[in-house]
């Protein structure tokens, strides 16, 4: 339903966006991951309709926006930190949208409070924005920009503003409603944790790019460069040489690896979570010293010094808990790994 | 911290309410030929409350004040519809051009202020540049100078910059995404301002208003200046009781009403402001 | 959006900018005794740089522009020492006080300016109040109307506000937490004042000083009222060249020479600005 | 060396610190864990001495700071948001506290060359703090607050304005510089993680008290309240009733649990990860529908509905990939854990 092609934008003398193919589809939740300065917020509000592209395609439904003004465009924003209007009512900030369509008084006001009701927000029609919590804040920005109805949303940053189990607890909830709603979500996060959980798709952007566009398992697994590998999640990077078509390690172990091996592989990334300490029956074997250990709770995280120097890391969930754990700093340890966790990478 | 405080208020009280006090002291006084011309009180206390018994009971004092109100009020509201768009379209221009714009708003400030009404003199007389113009056009020459239309132009010139600074500088802060946001909702350009630029600009128009109204409400020399004879202002009339006829008393007491008057009316317009307010948001 | 920024261009130019062109066209006119008293130009282009020849060649202007130049440096000077410690303490109070403290600082504008001028000659007058209290503590009175003194009280008092706003205005922007983190690393309060109160606090301060000392460069009135006939300030001259001289062409000349003078000055305030900044930071 | 004791600060009517006794020792990075609203940098700001307390003593190595100006104290603050002041060039900024403490150029001039090489900053030092990134500001600012040698280092939100990447990384720098100069931090963050991974000691704050005091593993693997037990990583909270000395749920299982049951046992809290789905050998047994799953790169999260309705959540970590795992919605599945996996709470 939304397509983006060939879509440029230039501020002053750097390109926001360069370049950029994009296609959601119907019902789709699709998340833009990128750090801050990679363009992600651009090419929403370039789909907004506030900003005018140098160059490129943005269709809806198979109608060209180009030179549509924001107001006319069948879209709506829900913006970073809410941007709710101060001097309105919540009642009045979600129906806003309905008042600029021309709609019948009884008409918004029934549809503002399916829409209170929708957020859990019931009775609350009458307060200020100012008289609200942040997660409170949150849900009425988002019923504010569902209430007209719109064919796509355009999510900026929506969980950035609230605590850590709020937003842990929001995710799930706009997952769901976004099922239930069946429309469209295209969703803007700098937190990768995010993305893996809520999206149907992400899309890693840099520089004004999408380096990949896939499902969360997709990206985490097979992620196509060394940029990606590192941007989600934590990943051991070991550079690799080719020798007779296969895969060696500068301590020079030769890899078992599951795929064939690119002619132009140059980097190994392996997830911690799939290095194994100690007992295996994985054909990757390297051996070295643990020098530091980092607890999280769920997991512990073993920095483990190998021959040439170099560090990996292997993180174990604590299903036993912390007292389980045999291994302590300064033990020499058997690391180990199976050929399908390798993810060897041309760049 | 305390004492800086204490010395602050002590400060304030004697520089700014103490010469209020002297004002209101002259018009309990009973007027007299001397130099100046009301007898002293300090020593001994005899107060007259003739002055304002008599700017009680003449209407023409009430009469002055009434058209004092009307000519600031309709000042007042040219300024606004003058100064809004200026302050907007400053707002709305590019950073670096901004300070700029101030500048030249605050420019007839600059310029002193009787250059400024010599020069709408030399604009507006029977033979000034405006009338050689209409005579050129084939026209008959108009009366400008020294009618209301003059006075007018007088009082908004010299205050427009006071109604431009602080809804300037409301509007330089108002957040841009609430004006996205309205446009994302279907907002088109005119309801974008009436909806959510103007309501959140109205503590700077509240301002300005004010900043216009109680000068011009007090304003001599433009009337003097540029507004014929009839316009008999309480301003004006203060000024002839105090150069003219030498009744500082009275003079004073004219003051007094006018400042009594002035602090009234913010407390009055705030009241209407919040009324608006509460019944917008309702 | 152009065509409002085309709109508010215009009348910025109209408005603010023609008046001064005509008031230097004035000064290039030659006077004559019609009313008004100089030969209009309209039609032709009779150009006459007589009335600035004159205040270039006459000593007796470049003095009294000296003169004016010193009274506003340092009625500038004691509005800076006086309001700086005012804009301090409001800024620094409880929220809810700032209001009614403001209103207090504005107190003078509203209540008419020639009644404050009133207040202060019955203040400083020879048998004035304070001479009264002098008196009566045995001592002989002083000569205080019609005196510098006299004339820096009635500047000061009158342009105090426009110092008291911008530095309030600076010094309630400012992040509370620089003073904490000046305080956590060591400061005691004057320190902290001085090292990051005060430089932070710098740009309210010019803006006050070009705010009083522009205008102040160019009154007339109080000099005329309250100061001794030695203080031939140029706003006074300019004063009498047009209303008892009836000379507009040099009355003019002088207003343009003040007005050339007072925009160059921001520009070399702003350096002097500038590089006392730069070597505080280096 | 740092002990506080009966500290009470109230705002108003509101008590934001509430009878709180605190002792750190020299050395320990204590972590002070909360959600916005507990008081946790109220009480950072009262051992600064930006706020005054209601009642209590706090002690630095003996030494009642009360009545004592923030000027004199001999700590140091690190503010959130930095606090960098602007007009002054980074090394303006570092050699701030050095010249309130009258030190002589040349060693002021020394001592910042050291911390902007401490902080990975040489050569910065003519800079001006809006030329900065992010990161560069919070070490500038860290250099800063350490430049004086503090006594001891107040850390408020010391991460919280850095991306997440830049956050995991400057988390094990910042330990590391602790280890290695030996001064006492009180870091105060909203980021479990971020205290699990970092702190010697952990208190958790809510309400302006201390809800519980201990070593990250303490808090997290024995929380003493449900609110510790939620706060502190996801939970799974179950209602338990007690029969004869023993426990059990609402389903009418007994449970097998590793220590002896508490007589006002109320609630059984069980960490996620410690919820095995399949085949095990734990005697806590469960069966239960899959009717949601989390994709989160490391881990999957099923959600399970039991019989009677409630459901508990399972996390696995995906040591063989996403496609090794068998369970998908819909499937009838046994949980089970280990009897040290239960956490028994009396409130």
């Amino acid at each position: 339903m939304l397509k983006v092609s060939g879509l440029r934008v230039r501020f002053g003398v750097t390109m926001a966006i360069d370049g950029l193919d994009l296609a959601v589809a119907p019902g789709e939740l699709f998340v833009l991951l990128g750090a801050s300065g990679s363009g992600k917020s651009t090419l929403l509000r370039a789909i907004g309709g506030f900003v005018h592209p140098d160059a490129g395609r943005i269709e809806l439904d198979g109608v060209g926006l180009a030179g549509m003004p924001p107001h006319r465009r069948p879209v709506n924003t829900m913006f970073q930190s809410y941007a709710l209007f101060p001097h309105m009512s919540v009642a009045a900030n979600i129906g806003f949208g309905l008042r600029m369509r021309g709609l019948a008084k009884s008409a918004i006001a029934a549809r503002v409070t399916e829409m209170l009701e929708l957020v859990r927000l019931r009775g609350f029609g009458t307060r200020m924005p100012a008289q609200l919590s942040g997660g409170q804040q949150q849900r009425v920005a988002l019923a504010r920009s569902l209430a007209p109805r719109p064919a796509l949303l355009l999510l900026d940053e929506p969980l950035s503003a609230l605590d850590r189990n709020l937003r842990r607890d929001t995710r799930e909830e706009l997952v769901r409603l976004q099922r239930d709603l069946g429309i469209a979500f295209i969703l803007v996060t700098h937190d990768q944790e995010e993305a893996l959980t809520m999206a149907d798709r992400i899309g890693v952007m840099h520089r004004g790019r999408l380096m990949q566009v896939g499902t969360p398992a997709e990206v985490y697994e097979r992620p196509n460069t060394r940029f990606v590998a590192e941007f989600l999640g934590a990943a051991n990077v070991l550079s690799i040489t080719l020798r007779d078509g296969r895969i060696g390690l500068s301590s020079g172990m030769t890899l078992h690896i599951a795929t064939p091996v690119p002619a132009d592989a140059t980097w190994l990334a392996i997830r911690p979570e799939r290095v194994i300490i100690g007992e295996s029956d994985a054909p990757n074997r390297l051996s070295g010293v643990v020098v530091q250990r980092s607890y999280a709770g769920e997991t512990l995280t073993h920095v483990v010094r190998l021959a040439d120097g170099s560090m990996l890391r292997a993180t174990a969930a604590l299903r036993q808990g912390l007292n389980a754990v045999q291994v302590e700093i300064g033990d020499a340890v058997t690391l180990s790994w199976q050929p399908d966790a390798c993810i060897v990478l041309a760049q | 911290m305390i004492a800086v405080l204490a010395i602050v208020w002590a400060w304030l009280l004697v520089l700014l309410v103490l010469p209020t006090l002297i004002v209101l002291k002259i018009a309990l006084s009973y007027p007299a030929d001397s130099v100046p011309p009301y007898a002293p009180m300090l020593p001994g206390l005899h107060v007259s409350t003739d002055a304002f018994a008599l700017i009680l009971s003449d209407p023409l004092y009430a009469q002055a004040l009434l058209l004092s109100l009307k000519v600031a009020g309709l000042s007042t509201a040219i300024c606004l519809l003058a100064g809004y768009p200026m302050a907007l379209a400053i707002a709305r221009s590019p950073e670096r051009w901004r300070n700029l714009l101030l500048m030249l708003v605050m420019l007839p400030f600059w310029t002193g202020f009787l250059m400024r009404i010599n020069a709408w003199i030399g604009l507006l007389q029977d033979d000034g540049w405006i009338n050689t113009i209409i005579v050129m056009l084939g026209l008959s020459p108009l009366r400008l100078l020294y009618t209301d239309v003059a006075m007018y132009i007088g009082i908004v010139y010299t205050y427009l910059p006071f109604m431009v600074l602080p809804i300037y500088a409301r509007l330089s802060q108002l957040d841009g995404r609430l004006l996205e946001a309205a446009a994302d909702l279907g907002a088109p350009p005119w309801q974008v301002f009436g909806a959510v630029t103007l309501p959140l600009s109205l503590p700077g128009v509240w301002a300005g208003v004010l900043l216009v109204f109680i000068p011009a409400a007090g304003e001599f020399v433009i009337p003097e200046l540029l507004g014929g004879p009839q316009a008999q202002l309480i301003g004006r009339m203060l000024w002839q009781e105090f150069f003219q006829n030498g009744d500082w008393p009275t003079a004073s007491a004219i003051a007094c009403a006018l400042l009594a008057l002035l602090l009234l009316l913010p407390a009055a317009l705030l009241r209407v402001g919040r009324t608006t307010l509460s019944r917008r948001s309702s």
